[in-house]
């Protein structure tokens, strides 16, 4: 068994105790699904120990030319990632928060606005336009900011993550740094309640002035009247 | 016109009059435009070159004073509804209102989600005729003009009414 | 001049009856009612042509008179009819934010001052109300009542369209009044009147008679007359007063029902005045444009009326036709342009009529 | 004597304005009629588009993208398909992508050609604002032809589309085109190169490369400033790549670069480009293949997260989904165009008169609905 199938193996039984079996059932190989299934059971009966998850810790990111150029040519998208964690840990050690740069690099939202006064004028990356700003409410308390980052000049993209908590939803402002900000923030203020520190016209934008609550919040509820008119969706005599 | 209306007792001349009234008001009912969302663009179609609202006597005005016919054209949202309440204040007597298609008629599509979404123009201002559809094609909206006029033409201005 | 004939024709037939002040006043209370009813029927005539032109403009048909019930008649003749109806009997609101007598007042005077500059306009040799020495002067006097009556609407409105529209319509009018009255002096130069007879009197003998043709400077004298023209009837590309993209309805915006009709109505009885006065300056006024053809004072009513609405046609083309002017753009091309355009002209033609003897 | 200064005043232009082109309210300071500054007030369509999605199928949002932009909703469409595919790795067949292309570029046209023609509205040019609109009408009858629906489509389906081309959908679109090709060049002569238009719009409303891009102002907005920026040539989605077709920019003709005739100029020479793509397209569409071959039996994408972008007729287009393995999306959003180039206003728009401001909103080219969203 090379050490590639046992790798994968690892990563299958990990899916598949995490309750993905479908990812375990989809594999082309025959053996490789087999050995991983018979190891989900030996894990389950106590036999056997769970396999450690992949960690790619920061320091393991590829920093030689050749393998840069070479993933560079399978993913675009992870390898400027990739570089955007290296050249942020350098700058900022201890802001980022996940382990996995895949799709995104999680970052704490203390020094937000630093990083990002960084990101817009760092010569290698360059991001000089802010494609997408928006709110997420995830789950367990947690609010999310996110940021779809691009450079016209060097064409490359980068998603950034902020996470905050419901009661201190509080994250610094971009809108001096890329003005499109400015309205973006205002509208994930207005759905989610997100404030943006610094931000320097924090009003609502698409509901009105005097409306209660944060729509996109998951838990929202309707208010009955607005202004004597009846908000929610049952009208007299309807079912 | 205040003055006159529904002073006079039934007879042949104030027929005749209320006849007059009633077809001048159904033959040039001007209408306020009052495109919010989607509806508005296929009212200016019918408005435009090929469907012609000029034919049946329909010119668009802009001021809701000089209206008669004001047509909601489309999605009408809380932080709207106050407006059009005020706008439709704004109109001179007469007035109708058309609902064009189903969010001016019911909320439409939004009627089960949309927060901020008013179900129906009709809990603001009182509607003459809707306009189904989503949108509904300038056919559909000139059919409801169509309907309007004859209920405006049935109107009787004049005639005292019978308590 | 008819105000004569009827007090004549009255004291003749009721020769016998002394109190000749009462025939007096109903010989001057005559025309003015078929003024009236004149100016009634021509703003309902040419609110339909400029409805059709409009619309074959952009490839529609216009009031066609479809509809249901009694609708309005073959290709929708009866429309203007049916929207005066409607517009006499809607209800008449004054916002309770008005300056009230000024917003009754305002409709009043703009009528008022299209309606009286009727009286000058000749139709024939005859057919003239007043044929006063003063004529042209009078009616650009009478004219310069509108820019009172929009700032009255403007202001009295309480509304911000409107007085943009009031403000703007006023700064337009008091300006191109200038450059329209220049290109009239060189006229008055040329006929040495005022008097809108003499004037058609001096362009006898067909087209090639008329002032238009007298001399190189007067085509640029027209042009310049017929533009100022356009911007003081407020039509477009000078219609910045009730740019209806900009200014919802400019000094309008809050007037509703008899009122509106008023200024409506005044809009194009404006338009017809200033053709009138374009047509006798220029054109030849009730002449006709073929020597000795039709030239009796019977075809001199047509051939008048032929000429007006020639001249209203093609301000309805040009409305549809081209974009708005800005304010400042509007400011730059009378006082920049015109002005000094007109006052060169004024120079060329005293030396053309010193040169000619 | 130093300058006078009156009072200012605070005018409010809608929610019901003929010039706001829906329901936007832009309260404005003016010092008589030089524009001090300017708020945009929206929300007064706000549909609640995002919420919506939190509580539908995937399937069933296709219909709302539709109502967001109501002028360009086959490119409302095709963003959000185009977003799913990459979500859940479906490739469609060629026949598929060729139509969805021609429809996108027809939509595109007719997007241009209503734009175009509110611009001359705005300036007091009623005439080419109806010529466009009935040029417009013969797109919407293609349109019809295909699936029934005039304005809003529900054409495109994750996984291919709703209908295969009806007979003779072809020839009538040559047909089209053959009739529409000389009609652009009546509308450029009849607006742009009209002295009047040229006298309101050269110069005014200059938008700079960097104010464009902070701003994220994208599309035509941003390619008039010059700015070579198409996605659909620069990061080609679908199979534009294999089209031939210019991106053409603002180069300052008639005044600076960047200015609300470049703005205005760029969507008409986009028409001209737009209609050699859907030429190239029809010639070389394949005659087989079901349009129906990879639609997926039911969309459950996997967890994780997208975010595509197409090139709309207002620039570009973005959805974000976040998917949890449920049928129904965990967030939706879209980052529309038009909301970033509504921002920029305020910006470019001080200083100037009123008739400029509502001209150079023209020329920004708004669509409420997505806006308002």
């Amino acid at each position: 068994m090379t050490e590639n199938q046992q790798k994968l193996i690892d990563e299958l039984v990990n899916k598949g105790l995490d309750g993905d079996m479908d990812a375990v059932n989809a594999h082309q190989d025959r053996m490789v699904r087999a050995k991983a299934k018979s190891m989900i059971m030996k894990i389950q009966k106590g036999i056997l120990k769970r396999p450690p998850l992949k960690k790619i810790s920061p320091e393991e990111v590829p920093n030689g030319d050749i393998v840069q150029n070479q993933e560079k040519k399978e993913n675009k998208q992870e390898s400027t990632s990739a570089k955007v964690v290296r050249k942020l840990l350098e700058k900022f050690p201890n802001e980022i928060e996940n382990e996995e740069f895949d799709s995104h690099i999680q970052l704490k939202p203390d020094k937000w606005f630093e990083i990002a006064t960084w990101l817009k004028s760092e010569p290698e990356l360059f991001f000089d336009s802010l494609q997408c700003q928006m709110g997420i409410d995830v789950q367990d308390d947690i609010l999310e900011s996110r940021y779809n980052l691009h450079s016209m000049k060097h064409n490359h993209y980068v998603e950034l993550r902020i996470a905050v908590s419901r009661s201190n939803a509080k994250i610094p402002s971009v809108e001096k740094i890329w003005r499109v900000a400015d309205w973006f923030e205002r509208e994930t203020y207005d759905m989610l309640g997100i404030e943006y520190i610094g931000h320097s016209d924090l009003r609502r934008i698409l509901l009105p002035d005097d409306w209660e609550g944060w729509p996109l919040r998951k838990d929202y509820q309707e208010q009955e009247t607005y202004h004597g008119i009846i908000v929610p969706k049952m009208k007299e005599g309807w079912e | 016109m205040g003055l006159f209306t529904n002073k006079f007792q039934d007879n042949i001349i104030v027929e005749k009059l209320d006849n007059l009234l009633s077809w001048g008001r159904s033959t040039s009912p001007w209408f306020f435009q009052f495109g919010t969302a989607c509806c508005a663009i296929e009212m200016m179609a019918a408005a435009a070159s090929r469907h012609d609202l000029k034919r049946i006597g329909m010119i668009p005005r802009s001021s809701p004073r000089q209206a008669d016919v004001m047509i909601v054209a489309g999605t009408v949202t809380m932080k709207m509804a106050i407006r059009v309440k005020k706008l439709y204040e704004q109109m001179a007597d007469p007035k109708y209102v058309v609902a064009m298609g189903s969010c001016a008629t019911s909320g439409g599509p939004y009627w089960q989600h949309g927060y901020h979404v008013l179900k129906g123009v009709d809990l603001v201002i009182p509607v003459d005729v809707y306009v189904p559809g989503c949108p509904p094609r300038p056919e559909s909206l000139i059919e409801g003009l169509l309907k309007l006029q004859e209920q405006i033409l049935e109107e009787r201005p004049l005639t005292r009414k019978m308590a | 001049m008819t105000v004569d004939y009827i007090f004549e024709g009255l004291n003749q037939m009721f020769s016998g009856f002394t109190g000749n002040e009462i025939f007096l006043i109903i010989a001057i209370l005559l025309p003015c009612v078929g003024c009236f009813i004149f100016i009634a029927l021509y703003g309902l005539v040419a609110i339909y042509a400029e409805l059709k032109v409009s619309s074959f403009i952009h490839d529609k048909t216009g009031p066609m008179g479809q509809g249901v019930g009694l609708h309005a008649g073959k290709w929708g003749l009866l429309q203007p009819v049916a929207d005066a109806i409607k517009l006499i009997l809607k209800e008449d609101i004054i916002p309770s934010s008005a300056d009230r007598p000024l917003y009754i007042l305002a409709p009043f005077i703009i009528f008022i001052g299209a309606f009286v500059s009727f009286v000058a306009i000749p139709f024939g040799e005859k057919v003239i109300v007043a044929d006063m020495n003063i004529g042209i002067f009078y009616i650009l006097g009478i004219g310069s009542l509108a820019v009172i009556a929009i700032i009255l609407a403007g202001w009295s409105s309480n509304n911000k369209w409107a007085l943009y529209g009031g403000m703007r319509s006023a700064a337009q009018i008091v300006s191109y009044e200038i450059p329209a009255g220049i290109s009239l002096v060189v006229v008055i130069m040329l006929t040495s009147s005022l008097s809108m007879q003499e004037i058609i009197g001096y362009q006898s003998g067909g087209m090639f008679g008329w002032i238009l043709f007298d001399n190189p400077f007067m085509p640029i004298a027209f042009v310049i007359y017929f533009i100022s023209a356009l911007a003081e009837t407020n039509r477009t590309p000078f219609d910045l007063p009730e740019s209806e993209s900009e200014l919802v309805a400019g000094f309008v915006t809050e007037y509703s029902g008899m009122r509106y009709a008023f200024f409506f109505l005044s809009e194009y009885a404006n338009m017809f005045v200033v053709s009138a006065v374009a047509v006798t300056a220029f054109l030849g006024g009730w002449q006709s444009p073929f020597p000795n053809f039709l030239n009796t004072s019977g075809w001199s009513v047509f051939w008048m009326m032929s000429k007006i609405s020639l001249l209203i046609f093609v301000m309805i083309w040009i409305r549809f036709t081209v974009p708005r002017l800005r304010v400042d753009q509007l400011m730059h091309l009378c006082w920049k342009v015109f002005i000094p355009i007109g006052l060169f002209n004024v120079f060329g033609v005293a030396i053309w009529i010193i040169v000619r003897g | 004597m130093g300058v006078v200064h009156g009072e200012e005043m605070v005018l409010n232009i809608g929610p019901q304005h003929p010039a706001t082109h829906g329901v936007l309210r832009l309260q404005v300071r003016t010092d008589g009629e030089v524009v001090s500054k300017i708020t945009p007030y929206m929300g007064y369509l706000h549909r609640c588009f995002e919420k919506h999605c939190e509580n539908v199928t995937y399937e069933q949002v296709i219909p709302f993208t539709d109502r967001c932009d109501y002028l360009a909703s086959m490119s409302m469409n095709f963003g959000y398909v185009v977003a799913m595919e990459r979500l859940m790795d479906i490739k469609v067949n060629e026949r598929v992508e060729y139509i969805r292309i021609i429809m996108a570029e027809l939509q595109r046209i007719a997007s241009h050609l209503l734009c175009t023609g509110v611009f001359g509205l705005d300036l007091g040019a009623f005439t080419p604002f109806l010529w466009a609109l009935r040029d417009r009408e013969r797109i919407l009858d293609l349109f019809e032809l295909t699936c029934g629906a005039r304005l809003l489509y529900n054409y495109m389906w994750v996984g291919g589309l709703s209908h295969d081309l009806p007979v003779g959908f072809v020839e009538s679109t040559f047909k089209f085109l053959d009739y529409f090709e000389p009609k652009i060049d009546e509308l450029e002569n009849i607006l742009a190169h009209n002295k009047i238009l040229v006298e309101r719009s050269a110069d005014i409303g200059v938008m700079p490369k960097d104010i464009a891009i902070s701003y994220g102002v994208t599309g035509p907005n941003l390619r008039a400033s010059g700015v070579k920026w198409d996605l659909r040539k620069d990061d080609p989605y679908s199979i534009y790549d294999r089209f031939e077709f210019d991106v053409p920019i603002g180069q300052g003709l008639k005044g600076t670069v960047g200015d609300c005739w470049d703005r205005f100029y760029v969507r008409i020479l986009e028409i001209r480009e737009s209609v050699k793509i859907v030429r190239q397209a029809l010639a070389s569409i394949p005659k087989d293949g079901d349009v129906h071959q990879s639609l997926p039996k039911k969309i459950r994408p996997p967890k994780g997260s997208v975010y595509a972008r197409t090139e709309t007729p207002r620039g570009d287009l973005g959805y974000y989904i976040e998917s949890d393995g449920s049928p129904i999306p965990y967030r939706l959003k879209m980052r529309s165009p038009a909301f970033t180039a509504l921002s920029v206003l305020d910006e470019i728009g001080g200083g100037w008169l009123l008739s400029d401001v509502l001209a150079i909103l023209g020329s920004l080219d708004i669509v409420l609905g997505e806006i308002d969203r």
